[in-house]
């Protein structure tokens, strides 16, 4: 196979790399939603601290 | 407790990593017969040996798991495991794209490195469907790291067999690994492939941190409701369950 | 460990002759299969590799059906605790089941080689029977290990009838490229070249890597 | 047989979990050799759970555990020959004869045949031995379910509910092979109390995997277990 041109081989190269950069974004964004939940159930037990520490 | 280093890691990897980049597009010669493409090469053959890497750190994991039934080893498996299953589809995805830049269609039989690590990708496709269909989560951790040994003890196999199946086909067009390669360009390979393994260890940190977070969290929810609040049905997930036996902060 | 392994391989062919569900369905597949492939290739024969991978991926499919099967009457009629309140040594378990399969596998083939060679092989598969039964023996050595711990594996799943087939096709790839790679010269149109040594040495040997694999982890898969 | 002043069992703090639910938790109790132990209480209340890890089939997840002297999870293969356990499932392969089945069993334990046959006799199925255990009815499963539990003669029985759904003819077969005797220490759990408490000599009532009733059965009355299952 002659070595493609410049262009067309940029395009494949590009493409692997913007593959490699995608599967990190992807990964951060579940990260990033397993972090929200996180979130949101620390907020629910300090609720129930604060309506355990009020004798409720 | 995981997220100690991690703030070193993360910059140490960006660091090692945007070094590599700048190797391979500014200072590394383009290949003689492939051309700018052989650049893929830099990414592709990395992710495939870290990954590779991290499946039989799973497997070792797994034994120590098996060894000594504490639940972190089977947190450590897990993650380990499902993350080279994540670089494993980079791994495919760059490989296709490598393959119809040099060959001219998306997927090649005559190149084992790439054939054999389909298989061992089909293999652990399995884990997080068996780990999921387990209900009692210690028996799905004992049943994950049985499967995690076996498949970790797999991965050299399968290569051996397939690249001897490949060799008296037709022998291998391009020598991929990173031996016969002139100095700048194995150098520049050295430092991606360096740049890819903190990239895993970094990710690896994160991810235990976040689940080891998750563990607490439901400890902490288990004293402060007692018995009476029910715990919320967090749902089935192939993740590792905290189990009461295996306190979280057991380390 | 014998006298265990003993007990239980019998128990299993004595059920397998009363039921007679797994070994019939097995052979009705694989004769099966063979059409299935005519139509497929619609080829009215085959020789060299062509051959070799009819027969051999008709066998391996054919053996999963044996592999759902092998725990089934363990896991609902309450086999596997048994077993575990006697004073039996774990692995019996594992050696005694890869026994029973190896035999359902050698009954399978009974059929299914003569079938094969009747419905779709061109050359005449008398000179090339002893090499090819050396092989089978080889091969369902390794179905018979990988294709038990993969079924002890899946049947405390609910999916176990997915899980299993899963597990085992990946791992048995390399069994099936060495027994296809030796087969292949076996069923040459002219007749039987040699068969390369490297091959049935592959086989053998993944065999043994893998029983051992297998003899290492099946303990912690029946203790709860 | 435990030696004559060792306890036949001895459970300490014993806990054992489902995942995220306790099935039994902190109990503590002993068995002196012969006696009988009746255990009470409403279903998931942990008793099916205890006896399975008498029976050395779960690990116990905290305490400790002790049968026949020896320590489980450890030495369980010790006593694995020395248990006999007698629970819903009959353990028999329904597509085989009675015959067949205790026959397997007899070469898993390592006891000759002849007890197989002496069995079916006492147990009144030596008639029906020979034909698959799919056309038998429940009362005679559970027949051969008994001889099963002590095909090996063993020194303590893991009884649940053994006498369920049985027809009188069947209890008085089954009777002599698993009722009080001297020389074999009992756990049996049962849903009636007054049947359950003639025959104990020790009580426990699990309510929530929780040892809520623990003593001599003298000291317990029907209303104690009764309280158990509001």
């Amino acid at each position: 196979m002659p070595a493609l041109p410049l262009d067309e081989a940029g395009k494949y190269v590009a493409g692997a790399y913007v593959v490699f950069v995608g599967l990190i974004l992807v990964y951060v964004a579940i990260m990033a939603s397993k972090l929200s939940r996180i979130e949101r159930e620390l907020e629910e037990l300090n609720e129930l601290a604060d309506r355990r520490e009020r004798g409720t | 407790m995981y997220g100690k280093g991690l703030r070193a890691l993360s910059l140490a990897t960006t660091v090692v990593l945007t070094a590599a980049f700048a190797l391979v597009f500014f200072y590394a010669p383009n290949d003689a017969d492939q051309g700018f493409v052989q650049k893929i090469f830099y990414i592709h053959v990395p992710m495939a040996i870290v990954a590779l890497c991290g499946f039989i750190a799973g497997g070792v994991m797994a034994i120590a798991h098996l060894r000594t039934r504490a639940q972190k080893w089977d947190m450590r498996s897990y993650v380990a495991i499902h993350l080279s299953l994540i670089l494993g589809v980079g791994v495919l995805l760059t490989g296709a794209i490598w393959a119809k830049a040099s060959w001219g269609h998306w997927w090649v039989w005559n190149e084992p490195t790439l054939v054999s690590f389909l298989i061992i990708f089909l293999l652990y496709a399995c884990y997080q469907p068996l780990r999921f269909s387990i209900e009692d989560p210690e028996r799905q951790a004992r049943y994950a790291s049985v499967f995690a040994v076996v498949a970790g003890a797999f991965v050299p196999l399968n290569f051996l067999a397939v690249r001897l199946a490949q060799a008296y086909t037709h022998p291998r067009v391009l020598g991929t690994t990173g031996g016969n390669l002139p100095g700048d360009m194995r150098f520049t390979f050295l430092v991606a492939l360096a740049g890819m393994v903190l990239l895993f260890v970094t990710l690896w940190k994160y991810e235990m941190a976040s689940k080891h977070a998750t563990m607490q969290l439901r400890a902490l929810r288990r004293k402060l409701a007692g018995e009476e609040e029910p715990v919320r049905a967090t749902g089935r997930t192939a993740a590792p369950a905290a189990t009461l036996h295996a306190r979280p902060d057991t380390h | 460990m014998r006298r265990t392994a003993a007990a239980v391989v019998r128990k299993d062919l004595l059920l397998e002759l009363r039921t007679k569900e797994t070994v019939p369905a097995m052979a009705l597949f694989a004769v099966t299969t063979f059409v299935v492939f005519h139509f497929g290739l619609n080829r009215g024969s085959v020789a060299g590799d062509l051959a070799a991978g009819v027969f051999w991926v008709t066998l391996l499919f054919a053996a999963m059906l044996g592999i759902n099967r092998l725990f089934v009457a363990e896991r609902e009629q309450g086999g596997f605790d048994a077993f575990l309140l006697a004073p039996t040594d774990r692995t019996a378990l594992l050696a005694a089941k890869a026994a029973a399969l190896f035999v359902f596998l050698s009954v399978l083939e009974l059929i299914a080689v003569p079938a094969f060679a009747l419905l779709l092989l061109d050359p005449s598969p008398w000179p090339a029977l002893p090499g090819l039964i050396g092989l089978l023996a080889l091969a369902n050595v390794g179905i018979a290990v990988i294709g038990t711990l993969a079924s002890a594996l899946a049947i405390q799943t609910r999916a176990r009838d997915l899980i299993a087939p899963l597990l085992a096709l990946p791992l048995l790839i390399p069994v099936v490229i060495a027994a296809a790679k030796a087969t292949t010269p076996l069923l040459l149109a002219g007749g039987p070249g040699d068969v390369a040594a490297r091959w049935p040495l592959i086989l053998g040997l993944y065999d043994v890597v893998f029983a051992l694999t297998a003899y290492a982890v099946f303990d912690f898969l029946l203790e709860d | 047989m435990a030696a004559p002043d060792e306890p036949a069992v001895e459970l300490h703090d014993v806990g054992r979990d489902y995942g995220e639910r306790a099935a039994l938790r902190g109990v503590t109790l002993t068995v002196p050799a012969g006696a009988t132990l009746a255990v009470f209480g409403p279903n998931g209340a942990g008793k099916s759970t205890l006896l399975r890890v008498l029976a050395t089939l779960l690990r116990p997840h905290r305490g400790s555990v002790r049968v026949l002297g020896r320590e489980l999870p450890r030495e369980g293969w010790a006593v694995r020959g020395r248990i006999g356990l007698l629970g819903h499932d009959p353990l028999l392969y329904r597509d085989l004869s009675g015959r067949e089945n205790l026959r397997y069993q007899a070469r898993l334990f390592g006891v000759d045949a002849a007890r197989v046959d002496e069995l079916l006799e006492r147990t009144g199925m030596a008639r029906r031995a020979d034909e698959p255990l799919r056309t038998l009815s429940r009362g005679m499963v559970q027949r051969l379910a008994v001889c099963r539990t002590v095909l090996h003669d063993p020194p303590l029985l893991l009884l649940d509910e053994p006498l369920a759904n049985l027809d009188p003819a069947a209890v008085d077969a089954v009777e002599p092979l698993i009722g009080r005797d001297a020389r074999r220490t009992r756990v049996m759990t049962s849903h009636d109390p007054a049947a359950g408490l003639a025959q104990a000599d020790l009580v426990l009532g699990l309510r929530g995997g929780r040892a809520v009733v623990a003593g001599p059965a003298a000291g317990v009355t029907e209303a104690d277990v009764g309280a158990l299952y509001r």
